[in-house]
């Protein structure tokens, strides 16, 4: 635990290990609930990087900005998304975050400035440099913080947005959420140069690599993104080194790893290590666990029972969200002056 | 258009443009000639060649509160954004459940005529009028093209605006008073009772010519300017085709899924008991568009075989 | 598939497979699995996500002497690869007057039914069969998905295979002697008199069974699969159309722009005089694709609105 | 000069000097022609950056391959297409390299292995990735020469291809014609790291910078990187800094730039130098440049005689060249043994 090197307390502690307790817990039961069905097309778990998005959210003001992938339940329920929401859009129900109509890979939350949920790899890095543009132009303060895997990198779209990124100086904490694996593709096999963070700093762009399975040393980093971020508005890069416990979706054989090489990972994972560590350094005790872990069991029961009752989006709404409801009435046709003047495209 | 995004950028300062050499270049095609100087490099933004970053970048900065106009040169080009186009921009109104838009304006040149070959001369409009979420113009008239922009600017989704390279060649006298038109209507160009002629963008003159023309054999042609490609004013052309029971559509696209194939399949499906001939279909020739001159000619719609066509569907092939 | 791979690759060495997640992982739909232990990395080619750079390469590697099948994975992702595939495989023959040809070999899986929501469920085949230089394919049966590989491995040109998801779920016994098809001609999958439903990939389970749901109410339809996207086999279309005097096309894509327009437009063009009925068209509804089962089914053509189609064109609505 | 460096005989230095006016003289002549309208479309010229092309081409085998750009005259010139049959392209007359179908963008050559004339920014890489892997996994030992200017740099194609061209190695030699704007855009507008070289090596693609200006500083860089490339293939990447003396193409006011930029450039021009040079050390004298002259201008006054004079393809043949004359018979459908198997697709 990188610990030391910051003040924690009690509270703090309790935080961490509560947010990603609570990821771990409502994706187990989402893992269930895809076997009964309820859930359903593609669910990505984030089992073994909860302390990347613990780590970072929460230090994130309400007014800052996420953008994240198909692997975004974590990032949704520490953004404050809540549960019951998330749970209802995983079931397709009306009442869900995104209404139902994206499901597990689309989360939004306008309310929490959420813009998704991308299933394209790589597709939400411009969008994330355009926020930032946004926010640097009209000049809000505000920081997006946009998620990727490190398969993301070999996209032209992270090049492009990387490049745009540092020449615009947009307020962007890039943070690649480095698994090791794309799908069954392991980073050696698709990146020549396999240092992510020094890709990010071959255009310039302030990066370093932090212990993606230690909440403190990702929160740490994020700290110094941030404040180095808010003080003159620039794009940051944070690479996170994580490992993904389970398979990449429901429909994946796992033929490319080892089980040992699994389970070697497992027991560095985020969950396990906070945890101990809290218990040896007297800052948790079982029982507070057990209290974290009912609460949350409790949460999870709400949610979907909030799910199950609720709504399905009538079928007469299918067009609906096409476009927007409404549209500006059409320009008043101009008055001709009668007076012409040369005009060119 | 230069104009267009002088008043533009003067009226809403959430309105900016991107793009490639739209700043220190003056504009591929000269069309923001002098902006920079007047509104400076954060309003007018040069941008490095990479056509699927900065479209993603508008798209975000449109999210984020901004106005912005992305300017992709040519359609050529747009292929390598059009990740960006459909699976965000469309997407992510519908995506979200309603919740965010994009409202941003995509401007691209699109057409043959200069001879610059086949990787440089795509009509692709007719193609992007497939993508829900789009609305998809394609202005023929000096006046559409200078007060498209201003309407598009205030939709609260994707518009992209298709401005044919042939019409930047284009200069007359324009109304001093000439302002933001609407984006909803196809435009009756010139009415006629015999058949009706649809077309948009850079066929609106050979097609007008070709009504002339028949003119003097007495035929009276209608001439229909869709204007917008997405969605289609179906109100407009099937009153006209209804009531002239002849249509003939002009079309610069590849003939094969060509818009000028959706259009007749709905004057099929809507008016096909009043037609009294199949509709026929003038469009660009199934080839990559070639250099030479005579051959490009041979590739796309041109006056003659406007006029064959509309024979045809009389009977006096 | 997976047994169509095996044999070209031994048949051809010249023959390899690249794409994300063809090797280690054994292909997205399991479609490649356990070829990499047999044939090795060489020719079975993880690829880093970058679908415009390995498609790219995949062009390169065709016109430098190689035969590879570059899979895409899905349509959806296609997009990042649009410009490589229409500005320079579908190009280059004709830019460099007949010179260079790029013999590839696209796969990719399409269509919606699998709940994957607005950016996985696109059904783009018949808008790529807009584009001059291509060839489109798409198996609708166990027999043409695994005959249809070997015939466009010998294609000068490139062909794109467009593999409906929906298929991934199908087995069935298969004649152990099934081989190459033909990728030039249209199927009739069931011969009618009363009117032509025509259809292609996902929807021709449904059409086949809608047919046999109109023959219990009497009502004989000829069930056409389509097979070849591009160029579509007009022939046998014209002359199951001109026969029968009706017709529905039942298409998975988005209904504007559409093939079944192109189909409509041409059945217009060609047997017009013969048609009783105006062409319907059972297609996606102008939605991006939404997540929950009940709405992505109201998007997608379904058996009963491929009868209602059927039964409004015998004016039995 | 960096001439000393290298043993240059009095043949190599008029050769040299040769191929770079004979681009400059060619080009010079276009630009008249298409003044007169005999040539249309867009015409891009080389002038000024000659040296690029005589530096590398010439080292090539018969059986390397190269990949262009729209600014690909030179490339095509000095790789041996007859001057008569790029000049009959540029008129888009059948006797043309491209039977007149591409024109001046488009420039193509099968039996000299010239691979296009590529007008899409960036479209060009991939493909020569591609040849490259057909080099190798055919042991052909050819090497392919990739030309592109350093706006494509900007590109997500240059990105993916250069990852793919690490991981694979493949054996391309990637030549970038830095000439400091891309259309208007100078370097530092659209680059954070404008070092380009640097780019490459960041993908671990061993890559050097020369002078561009300067023909044996080239040839130079090329010997280097061709030896290394054919001891064992792989890619290998040369940035050339040069200078573009004309417009961007026809069409350009050149309102990005002074008079007095160009102007000092021209000074460092390549054949001026080059040949100043050549007559200071008395490698070549007024003479044998009078000769060269000569002849090229022979060359020209045939070639554009050439091109006046061919034909037009026949608008009949519209369709040509769209798909292959000859395509394979189809398949004699399979016999059924009646026997059958479960298959799965
Ligand atoms: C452009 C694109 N190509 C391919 C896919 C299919 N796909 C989905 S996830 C994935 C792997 C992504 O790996 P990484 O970026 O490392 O994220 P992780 O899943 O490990 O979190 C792939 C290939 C996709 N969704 N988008
Ligand atoms: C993908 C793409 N985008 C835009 C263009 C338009 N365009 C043609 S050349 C050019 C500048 C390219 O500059 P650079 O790569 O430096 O080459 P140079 O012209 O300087 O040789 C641009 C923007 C294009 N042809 N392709
Ligand atoms: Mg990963
Ligand atoms: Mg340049």
């Amino acid at each position: 635990m990188s610990a030391a090197k910051i003040h924690l307390t009690r509270e703090t502690v309790r935080a961490h290990l509560h947010a990603m307790m609570r990821i771990r817990m409502f994706e187990d039961r989402c893992a269930e609930l895809y076997t009964q069905e309820k859930i359903r097309g593609f669910l990505h778990l984030y089992d073994g990087e909860e302390a990347i998005a613990a780590g970072i959210i929460p230090q994130l003001t309400a007014t800052d900005r996420i953008v994240a992938t198909y692997r975004e339940h974590g990032h949704a329920l520490v953004r404050g998304v809540p549960m019951r929401s998330v749970m209802a859009e995983m079931f397709g129900k009306a009442t869900g975050c995104s209404g139902g109509r994206g499901g597990s890979m689309h989360l939004f939350d306008a309310a929490r400035n959420v813009y998704g949920g991308n299933a394209i790899v790589g597709g939400g890095l411009p969008l994330a440099g355009g926020l930032g543009l946004a926010d640097r132009v009209q000049g809000s303060g505000a920081v997006t913080a946009c998620f990727f895997g490190e398969g993301a990198v070999a996209e032209g779209e992270f090049h492009e947005t990387m490049n745009l990124a540092q020449l615009w100086r947009v307020p962007v904490l890039f943070v690649c959420e480095n698994n090791g694996y794309a799908m069954g593709t392991a980073l050696t096999r698709s990146e020549a140069q396999t240092d992510i963070h020094t890709r990010a700093a071959g255009y310039g762009i302030p990066s370093e690599v932090v212990d993606g399975m230690d909440v403190v040393a990702v929160e740490a980093g994020t700290r110094r993104a941030l404040a180095a971020i808010r003080e003159d508005p620039h794009p940051y890069f944070l690479e996170c080194r994580t490992y993904r416990f389970r398979a990449h979706s429901m429909f994946d054989a796992q033929l490319y790893r080892d089980k040992a090489e699994v389970e070697a990972w497992r027991q560095k994972g985020p969950i396990l290590r906070f945890r101990n560590w809290a218990l040896s350094a007297g800052l948790l005790h079982e029982a507070d666990i057990a209290a974290i872990e009912t609460e949350i069991e409790a949460e999870i029961a709400d949610a979907v029972a909030f799910a199950e009752s609720s709504e399905w989006e009538p079928v007469a709404d299918l067009l609906h969200h096409v476009t927007a409801e409404a549209r500006p009435a059409p320009p008043p046709p101009a008055e001709p002056t009668g007076a012409t003047a040369t005009a060119r495209p | 258009m230069n104009q267009a995004l002088r008043e533009a950028l003067q009226r809403d300062e959430r309105i900016f443009l991107m793009g490639e050499d739209v700043g220190a270049y003056g504009g591929c095609y000269a069309v923001s000639k002098g902006l920079m100087a007047e509104f400076g490099e954060d309003r007018i933004r040069d941008t490095p060649l990479s056509e699927s970053g900065f479209t993603g970048f508008g798209i975000g900065a449109a999210a984020g509160g901004l106005r912005p106009i992305v300017e992709l040169m040519t359609v050529n080009f747009s292929l390598l954004a059009l990740d960006q186009i459909m699976n965000t921009a469309a997407t992510i109104r519908h995506m979200s459940g309603g919740q965010f838009g994009v409202p941003l304006v995509i401007r691209m040149a699109t057409g043959a005529g200069k001879q610059l070959a086949a990787q440089h001369s795509h009509s692709l409009e007719g193609w992007y009028a497939h993508i829900p979420g789009l609305r998809i113009l394609a202005p023929a008239t000096l006046e559409d093209a200078r007060g498209m922009l201003w309407t598009a600017l205030q939709e609260p989704d994707p518009v992209l605006i298709f401005e044919n390279v042939m019409l930047y060649n284009r200069s007359g006298p324009l109304d001093t008073g000439a302002g933001a038109v609407d984006i909803d209507r196809a435009a009756i160009r010139r009415p006629g009772r015999d058949l009706t002629l649809l077309t948009y963008g850079g066929s609106l003159f050979k097609t007008l010519e070709a009504a002339e023309a028949l003119s003097t054999e007495g035929i009276e042609a209608e001439v229909i300017d869709l204007r917008v490609l997405r969605p289609l004013d179906e109100a407009t052309i099937m009153a006209s085709v209804g009531r002239t029971r002849r249509a003939v559509v002009v079309d610069e696209g590849w003939r094969a899924g060509s818009l000028s194939a959706e259009i007749a399949a709905r004057i099929g499906e809507q008016v096909f008991w009043r037609m009294d001939a199949p509709v026929g279909r003038v469009c660009t020739a199934e080839v990559p568009i070639p250099y030479p001159r005579h051959l490009e000619d041979a590739a796309i719609p041109q006056v003659p075989r406007i006029l064959e066509a509309a024979r045809a569907t009389l009977g006096k092939g």
